[in-house]
């Protein structure tokens, strides 16, 4: 531990949350699965929920993501986490449940669970990270990569002849009537963290009131699947992916 | 030397351990040698430790996994405590000298303190000093003709990076002199 | 559209009921405390969702129809994770689409029910009954070393009865635990006697995902380890359980003492052959029956034990032959051991068995003469 | 202004440089040194540390704590957890 | 990340490269004229989608990310049934996920290769290599009865020759034919003497839907046949195919002439047993290797004739004991046969089955005094 | 044969196309499968290509479909004739290519090959069949089922919080970028069948510009599965279905 | 009558062929027999033609499944042509005579032809022409009690049809008449 | 007006009545007569059929062939396929 002024005197005004578990993350320097790690566990502390929420974990990058966060945790099946959270809601209808899953979890092979999970209006909260690549098999296309964009199975960029769009399904979940609040949120900048904690905390608050899903999507960073420097993938983030998937809410609760 | 050399070359991901293998294995094959190099690959993320197994024969290879090894080039402590004892007596146990705090104790084996990093560093590219513990290794365990090794490299090195050759040779030859001349003072 | 038999209360009493195969399933679920029924519709096993969905306002459970069979077995996982007394059921081809699910569940030791109604196969095949899943039942349809515990029932009481214990089972041994039946049990009536309610006790769950309190750690349920060395103590693990599971096997032997011939048969098969064995009895051939109710474990020694008195062994499925190797395997060369096998929906009948026993017992006597 | 400190946990840190850039008052560096994991780590740099803890809200690998000198209402953004 | 052997240009001579084994697969698909491949990425086999999506250009073929294994296999299908020359791979887990796909193939008749380039199971498990999915695979983890052709390479250029084999089988019988790999055949390296291109000569596919001419009839490929007596037909043809089958049976026999022992082993576990066998004979005991090469049809023959020299039989898998059972119906009682496994990603090591050598050997002293 | 008039010197102005077998078909009285087969094998009849185009049978009553249409046909697993035309339209992407399916086949288990096929806009001609149940399996609740419908698995009305919501997901495959032409169409009078062949029509000439995938929705009836007669079942359908599901276009190919 | 009677009832679905056979059973049951009743479950949809194996038994019943019968209930030709020969020397075959085309050819079996769709009309309710023939076919073979088939009944249908138990019992009565009238004329 | 008529196939006509309900002639109506699969099939009840094709547009079974009188411009959308 490292402090250039002294420490006497002074209160602590941020820590790691007791939900954070003390093992180092696995992830990759600057990426964007840590924070929102995070954040999530920041909520469940601060609302003091631990000893209600089970999550559940996916299968990708943050398929550790048990390791980190001190909860109950499923580590789900590659694309069915929302499956799994479904069976735990519907059996334990009192506790926090929330799912976190990567784009290619939750829009390739997750598809059908994801449109079905929100289309039931499962009262669980599902987070999506969505990096536009397959970090942990290595950089290939995710659905959500860009046109153009270089991949280790788009090794001269994606076309949409061959490959197909880039799927905003994000956009397609707010359609649903099932889904009570879909929100898209960052975590580059302070202000973004802020507000996807935000996001998190009224999500959670929902939860109880049982009139939906919410769903999160969390536009990040694979600076190792992307090839390059956190900052310089932030930057890229905030340039090739923001226009497609413009940050803030999709669907808010209405008044009343 | 015997039939088959088996050796291990361990150290963190991104040290150019994996690529130090193929380049032996690749200079074998065009000697017409049987070769094979089987990776360690690690868990379905970046980051931690790499190590890979080369054997290079005469005769065709069954076992491409051994235990033991007749050579084993090491850059990292981790590394080291996992592969040392598995070295054979009379083997070689070629390390990169900053990386190792603790160096081996075994005395029945030849142990080659390499300063790979500052050689590197001294020749501005800290990426080349795999190809230093190589020139050192090849010095000490001639399996394939420093030719061959650069026409490795060539097929090894991504078209892009062809620039870097030279550098890579200089490395290489670095690594050789600096193995003549602890070859004066190694202990077995 | 068929007929279908009068739905029953559950009730803390037994009763007698007239029941189609399926529905005494149900039936018999509801009265094992099951909390949660996650399904999809296939033939011929789809009244066991309807009975469900038509009783869940009486009873406390859960009961939802998923988007499909890997959904379904998904949220089984969840579910059960979670602690609850869970089951899906399906028929062949959608049992094929679970069996990712289920190397999952028997990685991550979660108890649950399957159900697979077989119907005859390869691809979209036919709905008729069959048994051509006995492989992927007792070998493992999906990746890697498990096992699950199989019951085969012969009966709509057993089709009743097997629900309970393997619930029980499930619970015991943290394991998947799957019924075997065919489209013919499932859709036949008979006469069933259904246990009564609030008899299967429910056991602590200390490693479910309930929700962490303060007084002990977090749990997780995980089929992930990526150093080999813990995988393999994974699979150590599961290994042992397997071979303790093998206290549980069950069959039951019918027919002449001392038999010259001994048929394996399970399921409904196993009927038809006891039927073949009496005309066969009127022909002077003693021939008993061996019948697997749990087809893993297998009974290898109650078979091994028979070589001593028969001459030869017929293996009746239908399937190509399956559980054939099993039995072979049991005899390992002692005696000859034959097959007779009807396929993609074809019942053998009593006088097909009939004709292979008949042949068999001649091939002996030529030999012996 | 109001005067803070930040604590890095040097043995976690991953050197991403995303707390630098996030830093309005540019009081983080790299380190020289790298940490056992073959990182270099972040450190104060300049004593002007307002506390703000924008640092730690980027940081992945919540490797930083935050300290500030008391004031009459806080208003970070972060709950007070009781430093048991 | 881990560095890639270099490309290569597809030619119509043989070439001789230093490649990883999934690498080699691909460019050797390339070479054997595949029209269609479609995948889904998976460790420890994602490089052979990637070595394709590099190579496409180059080449007249269709490569395709699927959102899924199950999309991936069911484009398969069209692909194949459309008369292309297409094929899929995986891991376990992904294999898992097409066992339906692949039991409607084989009921189809629809001609393809799927490669599972297998790691430890069962559940996610971990990416190291295992050969836990031989029951899958040999004994059909999808449902009803149906077989594939399963060929298990040990080399890096058997990964690449069987490509050619594979596509060969499967035109030949018209049926799916599984590669059935292990990430360490995947992952390394060695010399590769790569077929020319062209080599592989392409076969009328009169079945296949490429639309319907006037001068015939529609052409249908289901697997669906409602009247049993019909799907029954349909299993008796298949079933015929995999008896014909039985001549593409292939296996090796390595080591000592009139062995004591017979170790069984496929793929690399083979390579490491042969190395164990080095030893063993160092030691004074006479050990001879069988490798099955192909796994279906499994050389029960070649096995039960060395019955007449060995004493014993060693099955060594990189499993909780899967083949062992096939071993044993082929010793079929006449000698002991044992089994040494590892599990979960772990590798037997030469030393290892040295050890279980020597055991077994000593077991046979200690009874033959 | 029975009619009242003679036919002497009158000319044939409509009779079965030679693209329709002479197979009876299996479905039940007034199932619109039935008329959804006949004006596709009359527009493939009309336009010549029935020995250019191959056709994928779903599961569900329209499994047998490839006994009524004398086109090549494949018949796909449940759920998957959107990836079994993929298969078949990359490697003979000069056919005419269509899949046929049912709300259970294409809106539920089939649910990620739908999105992701027409997100990648292959070229082919999807037909989906809404009869708002599951009709070969006896009438269970299907993906669009509407609120409060009974079905065999729904005894009690389908409940929104218990079996989510009706699923428009023709609605959803409007917004993929890959979809070129979508609309929903319905069997139920001569008008709306007329209507339906311009749609198919369209759809097959749409498919050698390769510009992405045509998408027709049926609104159709399913006597059986709802326990009415077929002039009560499309009664039913109007009133019932057309206001969640309106017949239209959902998107029309640009002019250019 | 022995220990196990053996009963196929075939028809077109629609005609009532599986609840008759329910009934039977059920009624069976009641009285303490063991039974079964085994339909063929059509293809996945509607339509087409339907039978069921009922069997009444003494005894434990093993197979329910068999290929030769005491009885067959008969409601139209096909059905007739798949099961006339199936039927025991000395069995019964009974059958709807407007749907029969071209009645059995047997001579050593028991022939009862009832004009059961004919008398229902009579009752203004062609549906109940199945009870018609359980009427008849219980007077031939008096398998169980009427009073425990009034009672089956009951319990078969649906609470809603419960207003239509009188008129099922009058044809169930009907059919019993029937059955004696021809008994007189009936060949064996 | 223009005379047409209708053949109706009995033979897979299956009695739905659509094309009753679609015919604008009301020239439509059920036989008292069962087909060999059970069901009551339609037939010409009126002579006024003017051949417009609605009953055969609506038929799900393909069960009806439509007659018209020449005309000089044939506005059918089916197309005239030649009877061989
Ligand atoms: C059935 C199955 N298919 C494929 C895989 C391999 N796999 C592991 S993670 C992954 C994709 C991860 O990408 P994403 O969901 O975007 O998460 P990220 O790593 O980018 O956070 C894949 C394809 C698997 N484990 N199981
Ligand atoms: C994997 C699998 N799951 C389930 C089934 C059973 N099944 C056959 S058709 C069908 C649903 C049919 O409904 P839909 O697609 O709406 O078609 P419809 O019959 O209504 O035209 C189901 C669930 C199956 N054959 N395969
Ligand atoms: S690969 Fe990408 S997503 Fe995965 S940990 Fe690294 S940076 Fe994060
Ligand atoms: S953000 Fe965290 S991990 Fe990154 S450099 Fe700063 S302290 Fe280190
Ligand atoms: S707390 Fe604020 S001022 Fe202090 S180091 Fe962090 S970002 Fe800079
Ligand atoms: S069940 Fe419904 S969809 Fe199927 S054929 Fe009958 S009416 Fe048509
Ligand atoms: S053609 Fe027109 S007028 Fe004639 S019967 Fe048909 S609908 Fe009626
Ligand atoms: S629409 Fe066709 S099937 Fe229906 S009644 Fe008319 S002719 Fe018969
Ligand atoms: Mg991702
Ligand atoms: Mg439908």
């Amino acid at each position: 531990m490292e402090s250039a002024a002294t420490t006497n005197h002074m209160e602590i005004v941020y820590e790691r949350p007791v939900t954070l578990t003390d093992t180092p993350m696995h992830y990759c320097p600057g990426c964007g699965h840590g924070v929102v790690h995070r954040v999530l566990m920041e909520v469940i502390n601060e609302m003091g929920i631990q000893d209600r929420t089970v999550g559940v974990a996916p299968v990708g990058c943050s398929v550790f993501a048990y390791n980190y966060m001190n909860v109950d945790m499923q580590e789900a099946a590659h694309g069915r986490a929302s499956a799994v959270a479904t069976g735990i809601k519907r059996v334990l209808p009192e506790k926090y449940v929330y799912s976190y899953q990567g784009d290619g979890d939750l829009a390739a092979i997750g598809t059908g669970e994801t449109i079905h999970t929100v289309n039931r209006g499962e009262n669980i909260l599902m987070i999506f990270i969505n990096n536009a690549i397959y970090g942990m098999t290595g950089g290939q296309m995710a659905p959500t990569s860009i046109l153009g964009q270089v991949t280790s199975t788009t090794p001269y960029g994606r076309k949409s002849d061959l490959n197909g769009f880039p799927l905003k399904i994000t956009d397609l979940v707010t359609q649903l009537p099932g889904a009570y609040y879909v929100t898209r949120q960052s975590v580059h900048t302070a202000a973004a963290v802020r507000k996807l904690k935000k996001a998190i905390e009224a999500s959670f608050k929902y939860q109880p009131l049982k009139k939906g899903t919410c769903f999160i999507e969390v536009v990040s960073n694979c600076p190792s699947g992307w090839k390059m420097t956190p900052i310089e993938a932030n930057a890229w983030m905030e340039k090739n992916m923001f226009p497609l998937y413009p940050i803030g809410d999709l669907k808010v609760p209405k008044q009343n | 030397m015997k039939t088959a050399h088996e050796i291990i070359i361990a150290g963190f991901g991104g040290q150019g351990v994996l690529s130090m293998g193929q380049i032996i294995a690749y200079a074998a094959m065009k000697e017409g040698k049987e070769v094979s190099w089987m990776p360690s690959y690690g868990p379905e993320m970046r980051g931690g430790t790499a190590n890979c197994i080369v054997i290079v024969s005469e005769e065709k290879i069954n076992s491409p996994i051994v235990s033991t090894f007749d050579s084993a080039i090491i850059l990292n402590q981790p590394s080291l405590e996992k592969f040392a004892d598995h070295v054979k007596p009379g083997g070689l146990i070629l390390f990169e000298e900053s990386s190792i705090i603790n160096p081996p104790s075994r005395t029945d084996v030849e142990k080659l303190p390499v300063a790979a990093l500052e050689e590197a560093q001294k020749l501005n590219k800290r990426q080349v000093a795999n190809m230093i513990l190589l020139g050192a290794f090849l010095e000490r365990r001639p399996l394939v003709a420093p030719e061959n090794v650069l026409k490795a490299l060539k097929e090894v090195l991504p078209e892009r990076h062809h620039h870097l050759l030279p550098l890579n040779e200089q490395a290489l030859l670095r690594g050789k002199q600096i193995a003549l001349e602890l070859a004066h003072e190694s202990v077995l | 559209m068929e007929p279908t038999s009068q739905r029953v209360d559950s009730s803390t009493q037994a009763e007698t009921r007239l029941m189609k195969g399926n529905e005494a399933l149900a039936e018999a679920a509801i009265r094992s405390g099951m909390q949660a029924y996650f399904g999809y519709p296939i033939t011929p096993q789809s009244e066991i969702l309807e009975y469900f969905t038509a009783e869940a306002p009486k009873h406390n459970f859960v009961v939802l129809q998923a988007e499909s069979e890997l959904a379904a077995i998904n949220m089984v996982y969840g579910a059960g994770g979670a602690g609850a007394r869970v089951m899906t059921s399906s028929s062949s081809p959608g049992i094929s689409l679970m069996q990712e699910g289920i190397s999952y569940m028997a990685s991550a030791e979660i108890p649950c029910l399957v159900v697979n109604v077989q119907r005859g196969g390869p691809g979209l095949g036919t709905i008729q009954p069959a048994q051509g899943d006995y492989f992927q039942a007792t070998k493992g349809g999906g990746h890697g070393d498990y096992r699950l515990l199989v019951l085969a029932p012969a009966s709509v009481q057993e089709m009743a009865d097997f629900v309970f214990d393997g619930f029980r089972l499930a619970d015991k041994y943290r394991t998947p635990v799957l019924i075997l039946a065919d489209g013919a049990l499932g859709q036949m009536m008979e006469k069933v006697v259904l246990p009564p309610s609030g008899s299967l006790p429910f056991i602590d769950k200390p490693w479910a995902t309930t929700g962490k309190p303060a007084s002990r750690e977090r749990n997780i349920l995980t089929s992930l380890h990526m150093e080999p060395e813990k995988m393999e103590e994974i699979n150590v693990k599961l290994q042992d359980k397997y071979r303790k599971m093998q206290q549980e096997v069950r069959y039951e032997v019918i027919g002449a003492e001392n038999p010259e011939m001994v048929i394996v048969a399970f399921g409904l098969t196993a009927r038809i052959c006891l039927k073949a064995i009496e005309l066969a009895k009127e022909r002077g051939i003693k021939v008993a029956l061996l019948r697997p109710i749990t087809l893993y474990p297998f009974p290898y020694d109650a078979i091994a034990r028979l070589t001593s008195t028969a001459y030869a062994f017929l293996t009746v499925e239908m399937n190509a032959g399956q559980m054939v190797e099993d039995v072979r395997l049991a005899v390992n060369g002692k005696r000859p051991v034959y097959f007779k096998g009807r396929m993609g929906g074809m019942i053998p009948s009593p006088e097909d068995v009939l004709l292979e026993i008949e042949t068999i017992a001649e091939k002996q006597q030529t030999t012996t003469v | 202004m109001i005067r803070g400190t930040v604590l890095i946990n040097r043995d976690i840190c991953k050197g991403c440089e995303l707390c630098i850039a996030a830093c309005p008052q540019d009081s983080l560096g790299l380190s020289d040194q790298i940490n056992r994991h073959g990182y270099r780590y972040v450190q104060l740099v300049q004593d002007n540390c307002t506390g703000c803890i924008n640092c730690a809200l980027v940081c992945p690998d919540c490797a930083i704590t935050v300290y500030q000198e008391p004031r009459a209402k806080a208003k970070s953004s972060a709950q007070r957890v009781p430093a048991l």
